[in-house]
């Protein structure tokens, strides 16, 4: 089978999302499991330029990995105080936890793969640079909503978040 | 004036509790004995006022109330329900009289028991389904509390089995009253809750309330609600429980009014509204149309026998509560002339007589603290006059001749041979039995040599026979002249659909 | 109607937000004083929203571009979520757990509590539901985790947050599916799509009923239907008790418009080839009778008020399964009257533990003594729960009831019925406890003139609407509007 | 003489007096002299009933038809059934009225002296009034709901007098038993009446559309439904008559008052069995008169030589009414209705009188007991024998006997009690049937005759059988009557302490012996009753030669039978039954009498010798004789183990049923002793009680405990951590999704 | 590089989320199976976007935007519960936080 090197490159970001996935779900080490995060997250951004989407694949590296993963490593050192970074698995919650996650995976798997509306899709022509368009959309077409009521959302986050924390300045 | 009768007590209830302050017991119980004197008043007006010779309800009122349903605030009262409404409006103050020596939280006490026979006259009053399941459920609050609260030792086993018992019951019947009321009509073509409107609809060939099935299905809907109030077995074990811890005046109403409460609502509803469906369970064919009978026998035996095994006294008369109503099933049972005549007389008869008899144990229970009646013994030389009285509700609960009870238990057994004969005679083992454990009784407690621990017993006073004479009377005459009750309600019963 | 048109129709949301706004900055202005200025702030805010939508009026617009949708259906929600917001103020100024340092941040909260229900009342768009359920839950979180020093609070934050995150990320998911299938988020377009795709057979059936199924996921944990009930009573145990009485009512309100707008007019057209009914009528049937079964051996009132709003959901869902307007204006019905019978109940919750400091059965003990309206006001609470007439509840009930047997659903009601007397028994639990038993403490309560005013407003419309519910019949009607096409 | 206010004054006047009572006793005081209201009550009913038999004598032709004169009304008008109630006025029940009013007069007399100084004088008198009105209301009935009524209310009042002494267990106990025994019979008349009730839709008796009139068109094909109907009512009638098996309440129920035990278990309430079967005459059946004459003629036997070897004095009184009662059960069976009426008639005196008597032997004994110390009242108190159970010699001493009735207290009382010594042998010999001098003879003879008779002309082998029955019943009632006289007043005194003090009767209990001694001569004689009693037709029963039913005859019976019994008579010439009414031109008729009376007098002469031997010049020693015989005289004493079946049954089951069920309780065994079927009822309630409580309850506790444990379950899955929730939430989705798919 | 290839790589991550949901023991990773959970839903908008939708309409983009907002919001406040969490418990065990439970 002849791959050309676009592809190849798809294949290896897929592996990548995969394989770092994996880890994060298997890997004993809480911090690894942290900075595998962090390779899935990089890959999936890749995914997102093959879709043409790179304001999406910006806003991922920018968001996920820059605010997120580096929330996740805080989280991981201010409690890492008492508690061992080992992950204990438990073997009933293991089981019945792979059973179900796989049944979903094998009913996914089934909708993929049957849905009409997926199959043999023709793949659009290169599109433009996204940025602006997206711009336009959520700064005058309808997604102008949303957009106001996500910023409230992230108000409300932001001040949630620090009341929550705070208490902990008050504590001390 | 129907109204007024239902919701005297209920404002009543409202001068009670406001009007009233705590302190003033005395007035409390002054007040609410004038206020149920009202209704009686009132039920007696009617009872002699009440045309007899015509069918149909008479007094009617009748408006809109709930229009998205059709539910209409319709009362009324036929010659069957003119004779509950007495008896009730006629416990009233009899009760009040009998409460008179409760001295815990007696303003409340008073309230709901105001409440309570609001609910009670209104369910007997009620012309319009759902106005008649409101009313039915109503009894069941103030109830609950009146047993739970003043009630005997185990009064919250007791009170919350006859709460959850009742409810059980009810939903069921919800159910088949909401089905008759969807099936009275269309999207199109208006339902209804009247309850003369849909007799006449059930009456209809060809329209939907006819159709047997659904009728059979709908008959014990509402006779599962109704079972467990009269009771009948299985759904009985609440009685026993209840009647026993609550309190005097409340098992007279259990036993008087309550009880009627099911067996009412079987001919209201299960007998007049769903005929096909009681004869599937009443015809003596197939393989379910004994079964009404059967269940009357099983109540009549079985109540009576659970009676005899009793030591404790109210549960004897509790017991023998379900012995009767057993009287009353059989009679439905029959569906000609002189059951139906035999079960309601035996309805009024046996508020009557268990009122009296539950006044009895209280009586002696207020006197002695307990009732359990190998405990006594030779009283009958100490207290002639509540012997006397004992003996006269005793003999006229097992059925004796020349006494209420007999011409009910008589009737109903006479219609009912027609056509359950084995059934019929199987039953008259009650009678036998009846008589077996009053007598043992009345042995037990006022025979024999005197319990030295009673040696200073008193006689029963005035207040207390004050409360059992009008009772004792209502025995004796309609005992001696059952027709005073019968032509009230003659033409209600000509009404029904019976099967000669 | 495009982006600026719509705001004139737009304007009790944004009320909404500019007085959340507001509070933060008085908060900040009069953080040493205390008061409850933010919350009199909050009040007044939300009576203007409720005043400029009224005065908008109800008439079917479609605003922002489809991605919300002004209508009386709409608009019946957000005048009860108002209301349990509302109360939850009244509570929250009545309630001694909550921290008056924090008060000013607390009630811009539950504005925007508010402001996210609102949308999910009358949101049309995927996203926008998204979006919506996402701000409530947010929102919510932090509001469960409110009390300092609680572990118990702490707990419900953290249980509430994981089980909402699975969910959401659960339901987006699914709508990403059904964005896939259909290419569009706008649920009316959805439904034509899905009609159109189902009588061409151009379908994968399962593909819609997994999608769909996820979605219900996360509609399903904000009503706490089975199997997504989970967390509701460990929440409602460890929250704020306001908050509690707040999730219960007004959270499962907004969760039932959302419900109810996409089944009625989202994936209407897919039931063609599957059972959305039956499906609905066993998760129903499961919901109440789980939740009642669990409550009855509950010693926390709180807890055992959880497990009893779940099974209330069980019944309004209920009215859901039929996809008939019967079976909607018994929710719409059932939704205003538990209501009041629901917050009232925690009210005295509110009131006891204030004052005896107990959530347990066991603090309610001999309460008819100690303090007699308040015990006649629960027993009124309870037994309207519980569905005897001549309350409220019962009229709830009936309708309901009468909307099942209708559509010849038989079991279901016998099912809904049987349990209503097993809830019977629990709330009686709570009634024997206040009436039946003694407590070593007699000395009678007091509380505040404006507590008793507060309870009675609860107490009267549970009395009255028992009595004549007519109107109700008739607003749940008018609601109703354009929604059932 | 009208009727209807005659008999409303004859019901009216014992009412009053007791609900004068009643009425009073409400406000806790009594009228001292309620004796003297009861009393002149009693003799204003007298009266009336005199008048009323004017009517009977001056229009004999009229009255002497059963149903001669109804007046009823509506009682209860249900629509297109009604029950009616009325008075039914015929020479029956003018004599019946007669008989009521005498005997109840002078026993209300002799109470006046016999109960003198009892702490509840009062009411005794207000229940003899009670008692008087149901008597008398029972008679007056015209349709079998009036009947039964006052069947019921007769039968309260015995309880009620029966117990009046109920400080001690054994009244107490006896009350109970008389009611319960009675109340098994009544039972089956109730269902009886169904059953005539439901073929002929009334009660009523008499008139086109009574049941007399209805059933006599009833076909061969409902003999048998007639038949059972017939012995159902007659069940009533064994209850109350005492007839065996339900005899045993009789004799307990001795322990009530003498004067009680004259009027009511003696002369009238027990009557009243036979004077319901007389009435229900028309619709017998040969089936059940056979049925009710062999059961008359066992009982006849039976109870007479159970009566042989009792001591005490009213229990041999007690049987021997019983066995009489079977006389008079057999005279009706036999088919002559005349004979059985007119034995009611006699022996209600002479039985009256006998009771009086010895009630005036024991207040003498009691007067004399009291004189010694004693308390009788305390002695007496277990009276029931049976209810020990000892059945060996040693028992047979005066355990259980109140002293003051045993006879083997007393002897040689004729010196003593003159009057009541001369009264009761005038008694004894009328009972035993001394020929011509003494009702009972006539009465006896007519039984005698008329079930020879039907023999003979029948030629029936059962007949037989109940003639020997019958016959060798006399012998044994001269001999036992015999015994009570030599034993009592005869030979020396044999307890001195007693007998020094025992004095005669004062004269307001003498005059009633004496009158009543006056009516056991034959004043009441044959002829006189058989001018007025007309034996009605009986359309079901027929000769068994008329083996080939005809039914076009029967019908053409049925028409005329009912309206005129004359016609009734010449149409069916052949049925002896008519025969007896008429005259004695019958040969077979003649035959009988004249094999009966030469028969008698050896029946006299045997039975008195025997006791004379025995008891007068103790030639033979009893109890020789009874150690001879020991097997039977156990037996006897033992009263054929009547009590002891009932009860042994009982203790078997019940001790069976209570080892089933674990529950076994030696208060069960002391329950047992206590009384006859309550206890077995009383075993079947605690099984019925238990399974109550453990099954229908528990059965509803168990749906609650399940419930309850499912929430507890249900519970448990809130395990409070959080991954597990989420398992359930995402199983949950998987789960619907799966079996969504799996099913549409 | 059909749609079905994003499609698996996106159901697999999805799959996996779950899985780490429930069952790893600590709060964090948890929130890591959340994440992978997110970028799986926001993978499948771009793929329809791309795929599916008209080439001029990326609206599936938009919307994943949205998720990426959201799910950063959401963490944050995660984040803040976790630490109070830790804070009460001194673990943030899922497993040791169950004091309200039955």
């Amino acid at each position: 089978m002849e791959l050309n090197p676009q592809e190849l490159v798809f294949y290896l970001f897929a592996l990548l999302t995969i394989a770092s996935a994996v880890v994060v779900v298997t890997i004993k080490n809480i911090v690894y499991a942290a900075f595998s995060l962090m390779v899935t997250l990089f890959s999936v951004a890749g995914l997102y330029v093959f879709l043409q989407a790179d304001f999406l694949a910006a806003t991922q590296v920018i968001v996920y990995v820059g605010g997120i993963l580096v929330l996740i490593l805080f989280g991981v050192m201010m409690t890492s105080g008492s508690l061992d970074l080992k992950l204990k698995l438990e073997r009933g919650q293991l089981f019945w936890g792979g059973v179900v996650s796989l049944t979903i995976f094998g009913l996914l798997l089934s909708v993929i793969t049957n849905t009409p509306q997926w199959e043999n899709v023709d793949i659009g022509a290169s599109q433009e640079p996204t940025t602006r368009k997206i711009g336009e959309m959520i700064m005058k077409e309808e997604y102008l909503l949303p957009f106001e009521i996500a910023s409230i959302l992230l108000l409300v986050a932001l001040i949630g978040a620090a009341l929550i924390s705070r208490k902990e300045v008050r504590d001390e | 004036m129907l109204s007024l009768m239902i919701f005297i007590p209920l404002l009543g209830m409202l001068v009670v509790l406001f009007a009233i302050r705590r302190e003033q017991e005395e007035l409390a119980k002054r007040v609410t004995f004038i206020i149920t004197l009202i209704p009686l008043l009132i039920a007696v007006f009617l009872f002699v006022d009440y045309d007899r010779s015509a069918p149909g309800h008479q007094y009617e009122e009748d408006m809109m109330w709930i229009e998205a349903f059709n539910i209409r605030y319709h009362v009324g009262i036929d010659g069957l329900s003119v004779t509950l409404v007495l008896l009730t409006a006629l416990l009233g103050p009899i009760c009040v009289l009998a409460s008179w020596k409760i001295d815990k939280g007696i303003k409340a006490y008073l309230a709901l028991f105001l409440l309570l026979e609001t609910g009670m006259i209104g369910f007997f009053c009620a012309l319009d389904m759902f106005l008649f399941y409101v009313f039915f459920e109503l009894t069941l609050l103030p109830m609950y509390f009146l047993i739970g609260i003043w009630g005997g030792p185990r009064r919250e086993y007791a009170a919350i089995k006859f709460f959850l018992y009742t409810l059980f019951g009810s939903v069921l019947m919800l159910i088949a009253m909401i089905a008759v009321y969807l099936k009275s009509g269309t999207d199109d073509v208006a339902r209804t809750f009247d309850i003369p409107t849909l007799i006449e609809l059930a009456k209809t060939p060809g329209h939907a309330l006819a159709d047997p099935t659904f009728q059979i299905w709908a008959f014990l809907g509402f006779f599962i609600g109704f079972a467990v109030k009269v009771p009948i077995f299985p759904f009985h074990t609440w009685l026993p429980d209840a009647h026993v811890e609550a309190p005097t005046a409340i098992s007279v109403i259990l036993a008087g009014i309550l009880l009627k409460m099911g067996t009412y609502g079987l001919v209201r509803v299960n007998f007049a509204m769903l005929p096909e469906g009681m004869d599937f369970f009443c015809n003596g064919e197939g393989r379910w149309g004994n079964s009404l009978a059967i269940l009357g026998f099983i109540n009549i035996v079985y109540g009576s026998l659970c009676a005899l095994a009793q030591t404790d006294f109210k549960k004897l008369v509790a017991y023998s509560s379900i012995g009767h109503m057993g009287f009353v099933l059989i009679g439905l049972a029959a569906r000609n002339e002189s059951g139906l005549t035999g079960a309601i007389l035996q309805m009024f008869n046996h508020g009557v007589i268990s009122a009296m008899l539950f006044l009895l144990v209280g009586v002696v229970y207020d006197r002695a603290h307990h009732r359990e009646i190998n405990g006594f013994g030779g009283l009958g030389s100490k207290m002639p006059i509540y012997t006397g009285i004992t003996t006269l509700a005793f003999m006229a609960s097992l059925g004796l001749p020349g006494l209420s009870g007999f011409v009910g238990e008589a009737l109903s057994l006479l219609g009912a041979y027609s056509k359950f004969k084995v059934l019929t005679i199987l039953s008259t083992a009650g009678i036998v039995v009846g008589a077996a454990y009053f007598l043992w009784t009345l042995q037990r407690v006022f025979l024999g040599e005197l319990n030295p621990k009673y040696e200073a017993i008193t006689e029963i006073n005035g207040r207390e026979i004050a409360t059992l004479v009008p009772l004792g009377i209502l025995t004796i005459v309609l005992g001696i002249w059952p027709s005073i009750a019968i032509d009230m309600f003659r033409e209600a019963v000509s009404l029904l659909p019976l099967v000669q | 109607m495009t982006n600026i048109a719509s705001i004139p129709y737009f304007i009790p949301e944004i009320v909404l937000v500019v007085f959340a706004v507001v509070i933060i900055l008085y908060d900040l202005g009069s953080k040493k004083t205390g008061g409850n200025g933010a919350a009199y702030l909050g009040l007044i805010g939300l009576v203007i929203a409720v005043i400029t939508a009224l005065v908008i009026g109800s008439e079917d617009r479609s605003l922002f571009l489809g991605m919300v949708r002004l209508d009386s259906f709409a608009m019946f929600f957000k005048i009860i979520i108002s209301v349990a917001t509302a109360a939850t103020i009244l509570f929250s100024v009545r309630s001694s757990e909550l921290d008056p340092e924090t008060k000013g941040e607390y009630y811009a909260l539950l504005l925007a509590v508010t402001l996210g229900m609102y949308l999910m009342a009358s949101s049309t768009h995927l996203l926008m539901i998204y979006l919506s359920l996402e701000t409530v839950s947010l929102t919510s979180y932090i509001l469960a985790g409110f009390l300092t020093h609680s572990p118990r609070s702490s707990e419900a934050a953290f249980k509430y947050i994981t089980f909402g995150a699975i969910s959401s990320g659960t339901m987006l998911f699914g709508i990403s599916l059904l964005f896939g299938m259909t290419g569009t988020g706008d649920i009316m377009l959805i439904s034509s799509k899905l009609g159109e795709m189902f009588s061409q057979g151009n379908v994968y059936p399962l593909a819609v009923l997994l999608s769909i199924t996820f979605i219900l996921a996360g509609v399903g944990y904000k009503i706490a239907s089975v199997p997504f009930h989970m967390w509701s009573p460990d929440v409602y145990e460890g929250a704020p008790i306001p908050i509690t009485a707040f999730l219960s009512v007004a959270s499962k309100a907004a969760g039932f418009a959302l419900f109810l707008r996409l089944f009625y007019s989202g994936f209407k057209s897919a039931d063609a080839s599957i059972d959305w009914s039956m499906m609905l009528a066993v998760v129903s049937a499961l919901t109440m009778t789980v939740g009642n079964l669990a409550a009855l051996p509950q010693q926390n009132v709180k807890r055992l008020l959880a497990y009893s709003s779940i099974s209330h959901g069980g019944f309004l869902l209920m009215g859901g399964v039929l996809l008939t307007s019967e079976g909607l204006q018994a929710i719409l019905i059932y939704l205003i009257i538990y209501l009041f019978m629901n917050l009232g109940a925690f009210f005295v919750v509110i009131l006891i533990a204030n004052e005896v400091g107990s959530e347990t059965i066991d603090g309610y003990r001999g309460l008819v003594s100690r303090a007699p309206l308040i015990a006649v006001s629960m027993a009124i609470f309870l037994f309207s729960l519980t569905g005897l007439p001549p309350l409220a509840g019962f009229a709830g009930k009936w309708i309901l009831f009468a909307a099942v047997i209708k559509e010849q659903l038989y079991w279901l009601a016998v099912i809904g019925l049987l349990n209503s007397v097993v809830a019977l028994y629990y709330y009686v639990r709570i009634v024997k406890a206040m009436f039946l038993e003694s407590s070593d403490d007699t000395e009678s309560l007091s509380f505040s003139p404006g507590s008793l005013v507060l309870l009675l407003i609860f107490v009267v419309p549970t009395l009255l609407l028992g009595i004549y519910w007519n109107p109700l019949y008739e607003l749940s009607r008018a609601s109703l509007g354009k929604l059932m096409g | 003489m009208p009727v209807v206010p005659l008999i409303s004054i004859i019901l009216v006047a014992p009412l009053a007096a007791f609900a004068f009572f009643g009425l009073l006793s409400l406000t806790g005081r009594n009228y001292a002299r309620q004796d003297l209201v009861s009393t002149a009550a009693m003799l204003v009913a007298f009266v009336c009933a005199v008048l009323l038999f004017t009517n009977v004598v001056a229009d004999p032709d009229k009255y002497s038809h059963d149903g001669a004169e109804i007046h009823s009304l509506t009682w209860l008008p249900l629509g297109s059934v009604n029950f009616s109630m009325g008075f039914l006025f015929d020479s029956v029940t003018s004599v019946m009225l007669l008989v009521v009013t005498i005997v109840s007069s002078l026993v209300h007399i002799f109470s006046i002296g016999y109960m003198h100084g009892d702490p509840r004088y009062p009411r005794f008198f207000a229940f003899l009034s009670l008692f008087s009105f149901s008597m008398l209301f029972l008679v007056v009935s015209d349709n079998l709901l009036g009947i039964y009524i006052g069947w019921e209310l007769v039968g309260v009042c015995s309880y009620l007098l029966i117990g009046f002494w109920f400080e001690q267990d054994a009244p107490a106990n006896a009350c109970k038993k008389a009611f319960m025994t009675t109340r098994v019979g009544d039972v089956g008349m109730f269902i009886g009446m169904m059953m005539l009730f439901t073929k002929f839709r009334t009660l009523s008796l008499y008139g086109t559309d009574g049941i007399f009139a209805l059933a006599s068109n009833l076909t061969t094909a409902d003999m048998t439904w007639l038949s059972i109907a017939g012995v159902l009512i007659f069940c009533g009638a064994v209850g109350k008559s005492a007839q065996i098996p339900l005899h045993t309440w009789l004799p307990d129920a001795m322990e009530g008052p003498t004067p009680v035990s004259a009027l009511i278990h003696a002369a009238t309430m027990v009557a009243a069995g036979v004077y319901l079967t007389a009435r229900m005459f028309p619709i017998l059946t040969a089936d059940s008169s056979l049925f009710i004459a062999y059961v008359g003629a066992i009982t006849a036997l039976v109870a007479a030589t159970i009566a042989i070897v009792r001591f005490d004095i009213k229990r041999v009184l007690a049987y021997s009414t019983i066995s009489q009662l079977g006389y008079m059960m057999l005279a009706i069976g036999a088919g002559s209705y005349v004979a059985g009426l007119f034995h009611l008639t006699t022996h209600a005196f002479f039985k009256a009188l006998l009771f009086l008597g010895s009630g005036s032997v024991i207040h003498a004994f009691h007067a004399a007991h009291h004189a010694h110390d004693h308390d009788h009242e305390h002695d007496h108190a277990h009276g029931d024998d049976h209810a020990h159970g000892d059945n060996h010699a040693a028992s047979f001493d005066s355990f259980g006997i109140d002293p003051a009735q045993d006879m083997r207290h007393m002897g040689g009382l004729r010196h003593k009690m003159p009057i009541t010594f001369v009264t009761m042998l005038i008694a004894t010999l009328s009972i035993a049937g001394v020929p011509y001098i003494f009702s009972g003879f006539w009465s006896k003879d007519a039984v005698l005759v008329e079930v020879l008779y039907r023999a003979i002309s029948w030629n029936s082998v059962h007949h037989y059988i109940l003639f020997s029955m019958a016959a060798l019943a006399a012998v044994i009632t001269a001999f036992y009557m015999f015994r009570l006289i030599f034993m009592t007043f005869t030979g020396e005194p044999r307890n001195q302490e007693m007998h020094d003090g025992a004095h005669e009767s004062p004269w307001k209990m003498a005059i009633p012996l004496i009158i009543l001694a006056v009516l056991s001569f034959p004043i009441v004689n044959k002829w006189s009753f058989e001018k007025y009693v007309k034996q009605p037709a009986q359309p079901h029963v027929h000769a068994p030669k008329h083996a080939t039913y005809d039914a076009s005859q029967d019908v053409l019976h049925a028409q005329l039978g009912l309206s005129d019994a004359h016609a009734a008579e010449d149409a069916h010439s052949e049925d002896a039954h008519h025969d007896a009414a008429a005259g004695h031109h019958n040969p077979d008729h003649d035959k009988a009498h004249n094999i009966v009376v030469p028969l008698s007098f050896v029946i006299v002469i045997v039975g008195i010798g025997l006791s004379a031997l025995f008891y007068y010049w103790r030639k033979i020693s009893a109890d020789a004789v009874a150690a001879r015989l020991r097997p039977i005289y156990t037996l006897l004493w033992n009263k054929y183990y009547f009590d002891e079946l009932y009860d042994g049954v009982l203790v078997a089951l019940t001790v069976a049923g209570s080892k089933v069920l674990g529950l076994f309780d030696l208060r069960f065994i002391d329950g047992i002793v206590n009384g006859v079927g309550v206890v077995v009822q009383a075993g079947c309630a605690r099984v019925s009680g238990w399974f109550d409580n453990t099954f229908v309850d528990g059965l509803v506790n168990l749906v609650a405990r399940i419930t309850w444990s499912i929430g507890g379950r249900v519970r448990r899955v809130q395990t409070g951590m959080i991954q597990n929730y989420l398992l359930a939430v995402v199983g949950g989705v998987v789960l619907l999704i799966l079996i969504f798919r799996a099913l549409f | 590089m059909s749609l079905q290839s994003y499609l698996v790589i996106s159901i697999i991550l999805f799959s996996l989320g779950i899985f780490c949901v429930l069952t790893r023991r600590n709060a964090i990773s948890i929130l890591m199976g959340i994440e992978l959970i997110l970028n799986s839903c926001n993978l499948n908008f771009a793929a329809f976007s791309r795929y599916v939708t008209p080439p001029d309409d990326i609206s599936g983009q938009i919307i994943a935007l949205f998720g990426i907002v959201l799910a950063a919001a959401e963490a944050a406040v995660f984040l803040a519960i976790i630490l109070a969490i830790y804070r009460e418990f001194s673990t943030i065990s899922p497993d040791e936080t169950d004091t309200l439970k039955g």
